[in-house]
């Protein structure tokens, strides 16, 4: 990255969201919001969806965000943005920040039929998805991202079947300018992200891993530690794709060459991978190694 | 300026008339026409808004929602199932009390199939809190357009301009194109009380409790059956506003006079037939047939549906011997809608007129003028009740 | 229901354009003074070449009822292999008029109690300086002829207007031509 | 043709003239929406300042523990403060302070002393 990276001192002080806020304790998206609020500041108008970001946005008459924001329905996210957007074009305000903010199902679920034709469409704005792998605001129920073997409410006992969605890379595949993962254990490396996303016309995605202490069964106490685990063993990885170049980002781009953490080490510490055997987590553990072999050649040049 | 053309036509340069800034739309038969006709005037720059060419209908309303919300003119268009996917989004245009204007061409609904007329699709959608106009001819279409944006904006509701399919969308006909000037008197540029905006930050359409509670300064703000409520008498006090608005344009355009029923040999008949649409049009020539026999009958042509104007339903029918609902749309398991309401209205009057219902033209089933003639003859021959079963016209078991 | 309305059903292929056709007699007999005009195509799934009918209504007064036409006073067929896929003259009142495409002569169809005309609109229009196949403009000449409502005259601007931008003198001409080589049969 | 009345539903009331309420839920920004949440807590954060690096060298460094809460009530400030009207008490301060300068205490410990 050519542009200078903030660090935890040049980050602006100024809070967007108010204390005393409904989120959980510990609450991941509460670390990645309040951190991505200060990255689009306040000229900017936000389009959210139902997802524990409602919840945490409060209840009428009083809201714990200090920006302006649409609350809209599950499936119409970024349609809303879109017209928001085109309002600002109708009456000449270029100058407003337009960002959609879903939860992982309101993004790889129920909204991606919208989010596909505003991304096809070109509309100048943000998306940023909060993933934390299942729909924790209804109480844990799966979601199009929910990784494989996890247990939640629908699927209690022999946990998910299938893969997780590979929802940026689908995105990406709309052939817009700006694609980038990050993650509430990093909140610098995010808010440097939507820093850049902003300087950029056209759409951008930014898809955030956000630990859910209620969610994934462990203490809130560790979300950030969890947070950073998923990225250490390379079971998440931040990247970038900037007009279409991959490449790896911060703590992410630090690991290659280097031996990551085991995977295992990341399962054992939530309740919700308590229905992984070892077969599992080897064979998990062997996806894992492919993709970081194929991130290794990219970084070589090889590919 | 008189021109010839279709109406969805028609409905296209009301908006553009009305100065419409942001335009979505999906595209259905037969309303696609209108939006292919937009998209025109936009790239062209005939007209300066924003056409958003958007994936899908509820997107479509999803777009207009939110630029409505942000203070921008809107408008969209849709038939049929294009209507019921927007089903959710209706709901919430209406309680986030928001002006936009949709035209609902309307056409019968899936399984099966069909692509013709009936008014099932907007009927269906009749207690979502829009208001609902209905057109029976292009003359109509574009002054509706014009003046429903001019309700919206009054009331802070949406405003749903119905007009039949393929019967008014795709049939040509001559019509007179308002002056921009004329309109920009009638329909000022919306200037909303509140919008999206970073320099007053709001959250809007946010989790409301059961009971009020109190806000930042303390006073107490309403609950969800209060802003509901509100909705409610909003909507009632709307059968006001589109009689002020019809008298306003008309004594701009010279057209109107009668924002609720339309109505033909009606003040002396005993005998009124009842219906929506062009439908109410083409009885005219069955009116006038009966007329010359000597038999006493008039139609009513209903334009507001929603909200429904139950007081000049009532007034208009309380006394007559004979009250004969013909519609296009029916509930499934008991009767037309429109009949119910009716017989709702009349309900406390002092004369109980004789009613009955006529279902017809079902997924664009012809209506021939002869058999409507027939029905009406006949019906007021017999000079008989049917309140509780509807009878069906042109159905060939 | 009414009498004083005068219904023409147009007969064509998907493509051929009878409905620029009618809407062209639409809007001349709306500026000769008729008032209430209707034209309404058929509605539903029309493809290329594929049979397709458009109604026109004119009266002097306004016209309410939209149904289609079942008892037209006129048929119009833009092309003449249509007389043989279809009934034409389906409910064509008695005396009615049937104006075909055709380079043959009126007495060559068989419609009993029924008035012919025919004029070969495609050679016409191609001497005319039309592409091959353009038959809907040079149909309105025939149409001027042989039913006698409008003056080709107000026809031809209407066209003209109509297709602005689009060979518009070739187009009123070719209804021109047509006009003069139009020929009527005996009722 | 004739005309009928279309009489409209108020008649005479005055309320005809008022504007319309339009009431719609739109919320005003605000602290406290979910109470004071600082009652959610069972362990209280408490910095020991000897050990917290930008109070230990009086100058602006570290504060992982601002960056981190959730709930932005710890002060980018030397030395860092804790709001405890809003605190959740989620532990991530503590959690996530390279000195070891936070601990959690519990909250019941702190009331009897308090008393």
């Amino acid at each position: 990255m050519a542009t200078k990276k903030t660090t935890i001192l040049n980050l602006p002080e100024e809070e967007y969201v108010h204390p005393g806020n409904r989120a959980c304790a510990g609450c991941g998206l509460s670390i990645v919001y309040k951190t991505g609020l200060k990255a689009l500041g306040r000229d900017s108008i936000l389009v959210v969806p139902p997802s524990c970001l409602t919840v945490l946005q409060g209840l009428y008459p009083i809201a714990a965000t200090q920006l302006p924001c649409l609350n809209v329905t599950f499936a119409s996210t970024a349609a809303a943005a879109t017209g928001v957007l085109a309002a600002m074009r109708a009456q000449k305000r270029p100058d407003v920040q337009v960002a959609a903010w879903a939860g992982d199902g309101g993004t790889s679920d129920i909204g991606l039929q919208a989010l596909s034709g505003a991304c096809e469409r070109g509309e100048d704005f943000i998306f940023i998805c909060y993933d934390n792998e299942a729909y924790m605001n209804t109480g844990v129920q799966r979601s199009g991202t929910t990784p494989q073997h996890v247990l939640t409410t629908t699927t209690p006992f022999t946990g998910k079947h299938q893969r997780k969605k590979d929802v940026p890379a689908i995105i990406a595949a709309h052939g817009i300018d700006y694609v980038a993962t990050a993650s509430a254990a990093y909140p610098l490396d995010f808010y440097d992200k939507v820093v850049k996303a902003k300087s950029i016309p056209g759409p951008k995605y930014i898809h955030v891993h956000t630990p859910c202490p209620a969610g994934w069964g462990f203490s809130p106490r560790y979300t950030v530690k969890i947070g950073r685990m998923a990225v250490e063993t390379g079971l998440f990885d931040l990247y970038e794709r900037e007009k279409g170049q991959f490449r790896l980002t911060g703590a992410s781009e630090k690991m290659l060459g280097k031996k990551r953490k085991p995977v295992a080490e990341y399962f054992i510490t939530q309740n919700r991978f308590k229905g992984m055997d070892e077969e599992k987590i080897q064979s998990l553990q062997a996806e894992v190694d492919e993709k970081w072999a194929g991130y290794e050649k990219i970084a070589q040049g090889v590919c | 300026m008189h021109i010839i053309e279709a109406g969805n036509v028609a409905a296209a340069m009301g908006v553009k008339l009305a100065g419409v800034q942001v335009v979505a739309a999906y595209p259905i038969t037969p309303q696609t026409p209108l939006t292919e006709k937009l998209s025109e005037l936009v790239d062209s720059r005939e007209m300066d808004a924003q056409y958003i060419p958007v994936e899908s209908e509820h997107s479509a309303l999803s777009v207009c929602i939110a630029a409505s919300s942000a203070g921008s003119r809107a408008f969209t268009a849709t038939s049929a199932n294009g209507l019921l996917y927007m089903n959710e989004q209706l709901h919430w245009a209406a309680g986030a009390r928001l002006p936009i204007v949709m035209c609902v061409v309307n056409r019968g609904i899936g399984a099966p199939w069909t692509v013709w007329n009936d008014h099932q699709d907007a009927m269906s959608q009749r207690d979502t809190g829009w208001i609902q106009l209905y057109c029976c001819d292009h003359q109509q279409i574009i002054d509706t357009v014009i003046q429903a944006f001019a309700i919206a904006e009054t009331v802070r509701a949406p405003v749903m301009v119905c007009y039949d399919g393929y019967i008014l969308s795709h049939t040509y006909m001559p019509f007179d194109i308002p002056d921009q000037a004329d309109v920009e008197k009638f329909l000022p540029a919306f200037t909303p009380d509140w919008a999206l905006n970073p320099q007053c930050p709001a959250n809007l359409n946010t989790v409301t409790l059961p009971e009020p509670r109190a806000d930042v300064r303390g006073n107490t703000a309403p609950g969800y059956m209060e802003i509901r409520h509100n909705l409610h008498t909003d909507l009632r006090r709307t059968i006001d506003v589109t009689a002020d608005t019809d008298t306003k344009f008309k004594d701009i355009f010279g057209r109107g006079g009668q924002p609720f029923i339309e109505s033909y040999f009606c003040d002396d008949a005993e005998h009124v037939v009842v219906c929506m649409g062009s439908l109410s049009y083409q009885m005219r020539d069955v009116i006038d047939e009966l007329r010359k026999e000597g038999v006493s009958v008039g139609v009513y042509g209903l334009r507001l549906y929603r909200p429904f104007p139950d007081r000049a339903v009532a007034e208009a029918l309380d006394g007559r011997k004979n009250v004969l609902v013909f519609e296009k749309a029916l509930s499934y398991g008991y009767e037309g809608p429109l009949f119910s309401d009716i017989k709702a209205a009349l309900y406390g009057t002092d004369s109980l007129p004789k009613i009955r219902n006529f279902i017809l033209g079902l997924g664009g089933r012809e209506i021939r003028t002869r058999a409507l003639y027939q029905a009406v003859k006949t019906a007021c021959n017999e000079n008989q009740s049917k309140p509780h079963e509807p009878d069906f016209i042109g159905l060939k078991l | 229901m009414r009498d004083d309305i005068i219904e023409i059903r147009w007969h064509g292929r998907g493509g051929q354009g009878a409905i620029t056709a009618a809407k062209i007699v639409a809007n001349a007999a709306f500026t000769s003074g008729y008032g209430g005009v209707v034209m309404a195509p058929t509605f539903g799934t029309e493809r290329r070449g594929a049979p397709v009918l458009t109604s026109l209504k004119i009266s002097k007064s306004k016209i309410y009822d939209l149904s289609p036409i079942t008892e037209p006073d006129m048929v119009l067929v833009l092309d003449h292999l249509l007389v043989e896929e279809i009934d034409v003259a389906a409910g064509l009142k008695p005396g009615g008029l049937i104006i075909i495409n055709s380079p043959r002569p009126p007495e060559t169809f068989d419609f009993p109690g029924m008035k012919i005309a025919t004029a070969d609109v495609t050679t016409m229009a191609a001497n005319a300086g039309l592409p091959t196949g353009i038959v809907n403009t040079g149909i309105i000449g025939a149409f001027a002829k042989a039913a006698g409502l409008l003056d080709m005259d107000t026809l031809a601007g209407t066209i003209e207007a109509e297709f602005a931008g689009k060979n518009p003198e070739k187009n009123a001409e070719a209804a021109r031509m047509t006009h003069a080589h139009t020929l009527i049969g005996d009722a | 043709m004739n005309d009928v009345k279309n009489p409209g539903n108020s008649g005479n009331d005055p309320k005809k003239q008022e504007k319309f309420a339009c009431r719609t839920s739109h919320s005003e920004p605000g602290p406290g929406d979910g109470g004071r949440t600082g009652s959610w807590r069972v362990l209280r954060p408490v910095i020991d300042l000897d050990k917290c690096i930008p109070a230990k060298r009086n100058k602006a460094a570290c504060f992982n523990c601002w960056l981190y809460c959730p709930d932005g009530v710890i002060t980018k400030t030397i030395p860092p403060t804790i709001d405890y009207e809003y605190c959740k008490g989620c532990e991530i301060c503590a959690e996530e302070c390279p000195a070891d300068a936070i601990t959690m205490v519990e909250e019941t410990l702190i009331l009897m002393e308090e008393k």
